[in-house]
């Protein structure tokens, strides 16, 4: 049986059995924690088939699904370099999840547990898709869960946010549908390669007109996702409102989706209204990045300041993006894992912080490095790593992505690094009024790290160092797929090829 | 028609689902006179008379062709139908024995009417002649206009039955008026007749545009049953006002056959008039779908907010029609069956969760669900998750192949309006999630128990059927185009 | 009926029709507004009657007994549902049944 | 022959330190962390003299780091002169303060947490100097960064070391804004960042005497050097990050990690001789700051501020140098001050020690006959920095005075006056500390060899080293200038014995001519003892206003009010409104529901009967 397929099933199972268990036991949490590590330690087989030919797609699930008269849709997904690592990284973050989750739910967690599988369940299915109309159902399939997670869970105004969240991504996810509907209409399938097959072989071309119109159907539901700035502010209220576990999800994958799905299918499937958008959206990233960086400066609460700064450093991940050249993209997706590992990190200490404080006010907290010394440390690797410190692992993604943007404009280049200055001022800050200073008498007993907690906080960091220092272990899969997405991209260009592209082509030429 | 006919075996066996469910009717009426005591098992016996009329139906599609001198015809859109409002008949019934004995109404008139009202539903769906529609139409409502008032004692059910009588035969009347004209003006009612005359276009542009008219009447007498704007006024008022169960059947059968000879009239007989009546079903769809979920948002009442979800999902099925394409036709029937599905299901559960005399229909009263009953707000969660149009539910697919049906001619701005608007609508619905899952029980939720067998049979087969038509839609989307393919 | 043209007939029914709904819209009394029904009805038959006269076939005079009989159904639901009415409400006023709304 | 044995040996000292310190007796932390030192400075002694005479470049590639595209960042390590000079440098000198730190920290807490962070430090100061290409500099570059916040911030506990160690962090952050988009430029135009490959394509590059990218790139890294190097816009942290133990200072803050820059700018002379205008940017900026800090220098009390801002002012004199092409010069002064501005800090730190913590000059004096060995040895350090004749200051200084003599006599008198004015305030340090009397009240004491040792070994290379001679060594790389003049050495010789005779005139002889003469000045005496506001009009005109704009405009304005309850809630406001409306609509009363089917009906009789007739 085709593995990728092992790896949907086994989580969607997972969700039953858990459902199935009896309510008060630690059965649904060592079902949860055995179904994501077994997934995790499964889905490190893709790593080989992918890596023999990463610009395509292995271990490739294509079984008809859908017929009607007037279009088949079959159940496609494939794995090729980027969807591998982000497969990876969703089922190396999920186990973690769960093992926050044990600790840090205490109200029935065995729903919790059943969602966080049908999530993972969602996600794999949303990187692995190779079909559009599959891709939006997983997409929505992952909605849900985390919606009541952080409805049901969450803390203070749990339930406006969680509805704010699920409309807001609503509206973007009905933008794609009717993109995904009118492609169809054009073409005829929803296939992904056969879309794309049809672009070179020159079956199909779109006019200006309908490229522009399906761009931006899909990139509303995608910009909602990441966010991209305008359409932000669902961020800072769910991160903050929802339980730790799924704000940890949230930041480290979920926002991940929004991205993956730009890099994916909107350059592709609308090249020409990629390139023709591509200066507004690098400006909303920018904007992205300066402004989330310097709203988080100004943060009273440490998730919330989180928050913000993902909103900092997805900006880098659009950016990137919208390069359109071979360091851009290179940089995008490896800032995506970086990102993924360090915030989802920062969320995870976070969270113990919580655990052990009861509150993440700033102005609750002080000292904690003398009574926590380990944690500090700990944290503090984890904020230089979020930083953007060489040997760690955003270093890589943000100096690669600011290559791209350069070459593409170096203005862009030149405003982005602005945020690389600011990100150092609102971590370090925060640091200093949380750890450092005198420990006032709420602070100084609290303890520091037990060897439980050291559990998913060492794999952690060691990937960070490893992503790192020993880039190369991953890059490959990544440059050869993205280079395939570039390429792709020149495809049914109805459009002149943007002033910095030109370096691009002769990059392309000097590989 | 000649003087000297007779009908043949074959029109009996087309005609067989009506003419059973006609006798079951009879036989619980005059059952029900001699009965005493519990009259529960009344309630089987007209389960035992769906059933057969569902497989003579199937018998029926067997042999399909036109009967009774093309009064009606058997093909596989009417038997979709047939089948689909046979279907809504069975799980109504299931949801309403423990409904009526919590009231204290257990009859055998209930399922008697629910029968006979099925009966004009099997005929609208098979009617092939403008006054089988009306009598169709007419059969159907009467029973469901005293259906609507069945607890005799209580305000609500009285207000909604006279509100839904009146308005109803308001409406038909103007039918009934566009027949008449239609009758004079082609010379006849037959269907395929009125197409014929308007493609041969024999008779002057006035006589076209009187038959216009004539249309214009027939249009409003269905949108009126099928509730769709201006005519959708009536609806909230008579669900809220009916019991739970009442309602959802009025929501999903009488309104899925309505639907099923909309299309088949404005598909065949009008088929060659559309450039007319395109642009006006265009109006009407959006102005449906804005209606029904804008005014939806700001209710607190469950039933009453179900209310105007149908409207607006009527709305979703005219985006259908105005494609006015066999996809078209194909979309809606599989809209109107996975609608069915969800809105019974939802409206169970509600039945189940109002208590006596329907005290708990406030959004509030779901409070805590989720704590008291997991399995059952799981399932209402489901139901309403569909209604939303998430994917794996039959609401979904509903949805898709609709606007997909709508971009296949062209339709774009109604598309993206429509969608837009099925994520507006996602605010009010979410509404009743985060009362389920997201507060803490209340009063209603407290002293909640499990629903009885009859009910949670229904809530789960409607359950997995909009699980069914979410995850492997394929087979009844086949039948459904093959349907279709009947209106060339 | 040699002499009357076609179109007579068809206008009575017209204004008979209108007649009927003008009733339902303006009278206040809930039986008087169900009599407009029945006069709408009556002006279908009478289209119906005329129609069929002109065309020279039966159909016509057969829906009319269709039409009839279907209306003599609803004149036994409907007064029955007015009972019911007027038994919880002990009024006919049809204003006064506007509980339900919003 | 493997050079990352080098980096290595400190990197496992952090470690071992780091991991198991906590758990460690102090003997064994400080054998670790000195011997992981010795151990790197024995192999760096020992690869040199394989690598003798140097006649190429000696190049390890280990693996490659990153490969985009076109770009390939490799992990390699190069030795060649310019290396040498800093490896024996880097691990000579911090050799010794290891040892002395030993001493030093004795009873300071988190002995074990001081020692990997300053393992920590030599280990990504060495990957910065050994690396061969920008990028691998650039992660010494933020390393050392990183290793300098760790230990300002060494007492976390006190708010004014937290606060200097993110000032540290954060104003670096700004360097490497500027030094990331010079990266970023050179991948642009030469597809490489590394050296040897940059120097092949920049041969061939044309000299710009315009501004053009080359320009553009030279001026972007140059930024990046302000900020490590501590020169004018962006010095202003190094002063503060005295905060840190007095080893820190020495070693990090004096000796090795704020000459990074000049190092970097000697590495990419090949670029910065393509770029006239770039150079003269450099040499004016460093001339600047060694003036500026100089005359700061003479109004401070704090005795380690005195030498952080002589630091300022000496490095301005390396960027002077380098700036006017004389690289080698310019590294000359950057090992011989390593030398003697160690000494002055381990200096002030024996005579900390041995006041028990007290910084202020105004609460010493006369300590001479109670710490001898430390005053002598700072006296040696004292005539270095003021460059009297054939100390190892005296050589450096002129190399670089001779080359400004030749090319900008203008910036060889500034420089020359900034020579004796140095002279007098490092002397008014030292005779406000060691002569007099003793106007403290502790009890002052020698400090313990550990630590006189180092001094000693400073000393002796103070006075000593200036016969090392650097450009000789680098004339293969950096060619010599033939010009023997002797004036500049005389002229600038003569006014730093002025400095130093004033000095000892003003607080040995008269000590009551220093307050005349602080009365003297007036007004201009506290704009220059309170550094002339800088701090505060940086803070004035950029922090709070970013503090304020972020909070107020983008955080409560933008974010909350313009984007969420404007346009979202608006939205969600306009639709609820409408629903409202139709809500109403359904009166409840049926003859009103009736009058909308009618009028309804008669609407859709127009529109299908009439006009659609019409078309």
């Amino acid at each position: 049986m085709n593995l990728l397929a092992i790896l949907l099933l086994l989580p969607l199972a997972g969700f039953f059995i858990t459902m199935a268990s009896p309510r008060e036991s630690k059965v649904p949490y060592l079902v949860a924690l055995a179904t994501t590590l077994i997934t995790f330690f499964l889905s490190l087989g893709l790593i080989g088939p992918a890596g023999a030919d990463a610009a395509h797609f292995s271990s490739v699930i294509d079984a008809p699904w859908i017929t009607s008269p007037n279009f088949h849709i079959n159940l496609h997904m494939g794995v090729d370099g980027i969807s591998l690592w982000l497969v990876i990284l969703t089922t190396f973050l999920l186990p973690i999840a769960v093992w926050m989750s044990e600790s840090m739910i205490k109200d029935r967690p065995k729903s919790f547990f059943a969602l966080l599988l049908l999530f993972e369940f969602g996600l794999i299915g949303v990187f692995t898709a190779l079909d559009l109309f599959v891709f939006y159902l997983f997409w929505e399939v992952a909605l849900v869960p985390m919606y009541i997670m952080v409805g049901a869970w969450g803390s203070g105004k749990r339930g406006p946010a969680a509805v704010k969240f699920f409309v807001y991504t609503m509206f973007g996810s009905v933008l794609m549908l009717a993109s995904l509907l009118y492609l169809l209409s054009l073409t005829g399938t929803t296939d992904y390669i056969g879309i794309l097959t049809a672009f070179s072989t020159g079956h199909l071309t779109l006019t200006s007109q309908q490229q522009l119109l399906i761009f931006l159907g899909f990139f509303m539901a995608f910009a909602v996702k990441v966010p991209i700035f305008p359409f932000h502010t669902w961020l800072p209220n769910t991160y903050t409102q929802a339980p730790m576990p799924a704000t940890f999800l949230l930041a480290a994958i979920m926002s991940k989706m929004g991205t993956y799905g730009l890099l994916r299918f909107s350059l592709t499937m609308s090249p020409g209204g990629a390139q023709r958008c591509a200066p507004w959206i690098a400006i909303l990233a920018i904007i992205g990045i300066i402004y989330g960086a310097l709203i988080a400066l100004m943060q009273t609460n440490v998730k919330r300041l989180i928050a913000y700064s993902s909103i900092s450093h997805l900006g880098f991940i659009v950016l990137g993006i919208f390069a359109f050249n071979q360091q851009g993209a290179d940089g995008a997706v490896y800032q995506m894992l970086a990102h993924g590992l360090s915030t989802g990190a920062l969320f995870l200490l976070a969270g113990y912080l919580e655990q052990r404080r009861g509150s993440l006010e700033i102005a609750d907290l002080g000292g904690i490095a003398t009574p926590a010394p380990a944690f500090a440390t700990v944290f503090l690797i984890t904020l230089f790593a979020s930083v953007g410190l060489p040997t760690l692992c955003n270093f890589i993604g943000e100096f690669l992505v600011l290559q791209g943007a350069a070459i593409a404009h170096f203005t862009w280049a030149a405003w982005a690094a602005v945020g690389v200055i600011l990100s150092a001022g609102y971590m370090l800050w925060m640091y200093q009024r949380v750890f450092l200073g005198k420990t006032s008498e709420s602070t100084e007993s609290m303890p520091d790290l037990a060897s439980r907690d050291w559990v998913p906080v060492v794999p952690l960091i060691a990937l960070m160092i490893w992503l790192g220092c020993y880039t190369q272990s991953f890059m490959p899969f990544i440059s050869s797929a993205t280079n395939n997405i570039l390429e792709q991209t020149q495809m049914n260009n109805t459009y002149q090829v943007r002033s910095g592209s030109k370096e691009l082509a002769e990059a392309r030429h000097a590989r | 028609m000649p003087a000297n006919f007779v009908p043949a075996a074959s029109d009996y066996l087309r005609l067989a689902p009506e003419i059973a469910l006609t006798i079951f009717g009879i036989l619980i009426m005059l059952l029900e006179a001699v009965a005493k005591g519990k009259r529960t098992y009344l309630a089987y016996i007209s389960l035992i008379g769906i059933a057969a009329a569902f497989l003579l139906n199937l018998a029926a599609y067997s042999d399909p062709g036109p009967a009774f001198q093309h009064m009606i015809v058997v093909d596989a859109y009417a038997t979709f139908f047939r089948a689909l409002v046979l279907v809504v008949g069975f799980l109504c019934i299931l949801a309403s024995i423990s409904y009526l004995d919590r009231e204290g109404a257990q009859g055998g008139e209930y399922y008697a009417l629910i029968l006979f009202s099925l009966v004009g539903q099997c005929t609208l769906a098979t009617s092939a002649d403008l006054i089988m529609v009306f009598i169709g139409l007419e059969i159907s409502s009467i029973a469901t206009y005293i259906l609507a008032g069945y607890l005799r004692d209580d305000r609500r059910n009285n207000e909604a039955a006279l509100k839904y009588f009146l308005l109803g035969s308001f409406a038909t009347g103007f039918l009934l008026y566009g027949v008449a004209w239609i009758f004079g003006m082609v010379g006849s009612t037959n269907l395929d007749a009125i197409r014929v005359a308007l493609e041969s276009n024999s008779g002057s542009p006035r006589i076209l545009q009187v038959i216009a008219v004539a249309a214009a009447l027939i249009f409003v007498g269905l949108g009126f049953k099928v509730s769709i704007a201006p005519f959708q006024m009536w609806a909230p008022d008579v669900y809220q006002g009916a019991a739970a169960p009442v309602s959802a059947f009025m929501s999903a059968g009488p309104k899925a056959a309505a639907f099923a000879v909309f299309f088949r009239i404005f598909m065949t007989s009008f088929r060659p008039m559309e450039d007319r009546w395109i642009v006006l079903v265009w109006g009407c769809a959006l102005a449906t779908m804005l209606i029904g979920n804008f005014a939806a948002l700001l209710q607190s009442n469950v039933k009453r907010l179900l209310g105007y979800s149908s409207i607006a999902h009527a709305g979703y099925v005219l985006v259908a029609l105005t494609a006015a394409s066999e996809v078209g036709t194909a979309a809606a029937m599989f809209y109107l069956a996975s609608y069915a599905l969800m809105n019974i299901g939802a409206f169970a559960i509600i039945s189940h969760i109002a208590a006596r005399h329907e005290r708990f229909v406030k959004i509030e009263d779901l409070a805590g669900l989720g704590r008291r009953q997991p399995v059952l707000a799981a399932l209402f969660a489901l139901f309403v998750f569909s209604l939303i149009g998430v994917p794996l539910t039959g609401g979904f697919f509903g949805k898709f192949y609709v606007f997909e049906a709508a971009l296949h001619s062209n339709l774009v701005w109604l598309t993206v309006l429509g969608l837009v608007n099925s994520a507006i609508a996602a605010f009010y619905y979410l509404r009743i999630i985060v009362a389920i899952y997201m507060h803490e029980p209340g009063e209603a939720t407290a002293e909640i128990g499990a629903p009885a067998p009859g009910l949670n049979l229904a809530i789960w087969a409607s359950a997995i059927g909009v699980l069914v038509l979410g995850i492997f839609p394929s087979a009844l989307l086949k039948f459904a185009s093959i349907s279709a393919a009947a209106f060339k | 009926m040699h002499g009357v043209p076609i179109s007579w007939y068809l206008a009575l029914s017209v204004v008979l029709f209108g007649l009927g709904v003008a009733g339902f819209v303006y009278r206040k009394s809930v039986i008087t507004v169900f009599m407009s029904i029945e006069l709408m009805l009556n002006a279908v038959n009478l289209s119906f009657i005329a129609f069929s006269y002109q065309l020279q076939r039966i159909d016509g005079h057969i829906y009319t007994f269709f039409v009839m009989v279907v209306a003599a159904a609803e004149a036994a639901v409907g007064l029955a549902i007015i009972l019911t009415i007027f038994k919880n409400r002990g009024t006919l006023q049809i204003d006064e049944v506007d509980s339900l709304k919003n | 022959m493997n050079l990352w044995l080098i980096p290595i040996f400190p990197l496992l000292g952090f470690l071992l330190n780091g991991l198991i310190g906590k758990r460690l007796a102090k003997p064994v932390i400080s054998i670790i962390a000195v011997g992981s030192v010795a151990a790197s400075f024995a192999f760096v002694l020992f690869t040199l003299s394989q690598l003798m005479p140097f006649s190429a470049a000696y190049t390890e590639h280990y693996y490659t780091w990153f490969q985009s595209g076109f770009l390939n960042v490799g992990v390699d390590f190069t030795v060649d002169r310019l290396t040498a000079i800093m490896l024996l440098v880097v691990t000579g000198v911090g050799l010794l303060i290891h040892t002395y730190a030993l001493g030093y920290m004795d009873h300071e807490g988190g002995f074990y947490r001081f020692f990997s962070y300053l393992n920590l430090f030599m280990f990504f100061m060495l990957v910065l100097v050994l690396s061969s290409n920008l990028l691998v500099l650039f992660v010494g570059w933020e390393g050392v960064g990183l290793c300098s916040y760790l230990l300002v911030g060494f007492y976390f506990t006190e708010k004014f070391a937290s606060d200097a160690a993110n000032k540290a962090f954060i104003v670096n952050r700004i360097g490497d804004f500027g030094f990331m988009l010079g990266m970023l430029l050179l991948v642009i135009h030469f597809h490489t960042l590394d050296f040897g490959k940059l120097a092949l394509a920049a041969a061939h590059a044309p000299v710009e005497s315009a501004i053009g990218a080359l320009t553009a790139i030279t001026l972007l890294l140059f930024v990046g050097a302000t900020g490590k190097s501590a020169q004018i816009p962006l010095y202003v942290w190094l002063p503060d990050a005295m905060a840190g133990p007095t080893p820190v200072s020495a070693l990090i803050h004096a000796a090795t990690m704020v000459t990074a820059g000049v190092y970097m700018i000697a590495r990419m002379a090949f670029l910065y001789d393509h770029t006239p205008i770039a150079m003269h940017v450099v040499a004016v900026i460093g001339l600047l700051t060694a003036v500026f800090a100089a005359t700061i220098g003479i109004t401070q009390y704090d005795i380690k501020k005195v030498f952080a801002y002589s630091t300022v002012s000496q490095l301005g004199y390396m960027f002077l140098g380098v700036g006017l092409g004389a690289y080698s010069a310019g590294v000359f002064h950057l090992m011989t001050h390593a030398f003697f501005k160690a000494l002055l800090f381990l200096g002030a730190g024996s005579v900390i020690h041995g006041l028990e913590g007290e910084q202020d000059l105004r609460h010493m004096g006369g300590l001479r006959k109670y710490m001898p060995i430390t005053c002598y040895t700072l006296a040696a350090a004292s005539l270095a920095i003021s460059g009297f004749p054939f100390t190892s200051g005296f050589f450096s200084k002129d190399a670089i005075l001779s080359a400004a003599f030749e090319k900008e006599p203008w910036m060889f008198w500034v420089g020359a006056i900034t020579a004796g004015v140095t002279a007098f305030y490092v002397f008014r340090a030292f005779f406000m500390a060691f002569f007099g009397r003793y106007r403290g009240h502790h009890h002052p004491h020698e400090s313990p060899l550990v630590m006189t040792g180092p001094l000693m070994v400073l000393a002796v290379l103070s006075l000593g080293g200036g016969f090392l001679s650097v450009p000789k060594w680098l004339a293969p790389t950096f060619p010599l200038s033939e010009s023997e003049n002797m004036t500049p050495m005389i002229i600038s010789v003569i006014f730093g014995l002025c400095g130093i005779a004033l000095a000892w005139l003003m607080y040995v002889n008269k000590p009551s001519l220093a307050e005349s003469a602080k009365t003297a000045a007036g007004p201009l005496y506290t704009l220059v003892y309170n550094k002339y506001y800088i701090d505060e009009i940086y803070s004035a005109i950029i922090v709070k206003p970013l503090e304020l704009f972020s909070k107020f405009v983008l955080w409560k304005g933008v974010d909350d009010t313009v984007i969420d309850k404007g346009a979202v809630n608006g939205l969600g406001h306009l639709v609820r409104g409408w629903g409202n409306l139709f809500r109403l609509f359904q009166s409840g009363s049926i003859r009103n529901y009736a009058t909308w089917v009618l009028a309804g009906s008669l609407l859709i009789i127009f529109v299908l009967g009439l006009v659609g007739g019409a078309q």
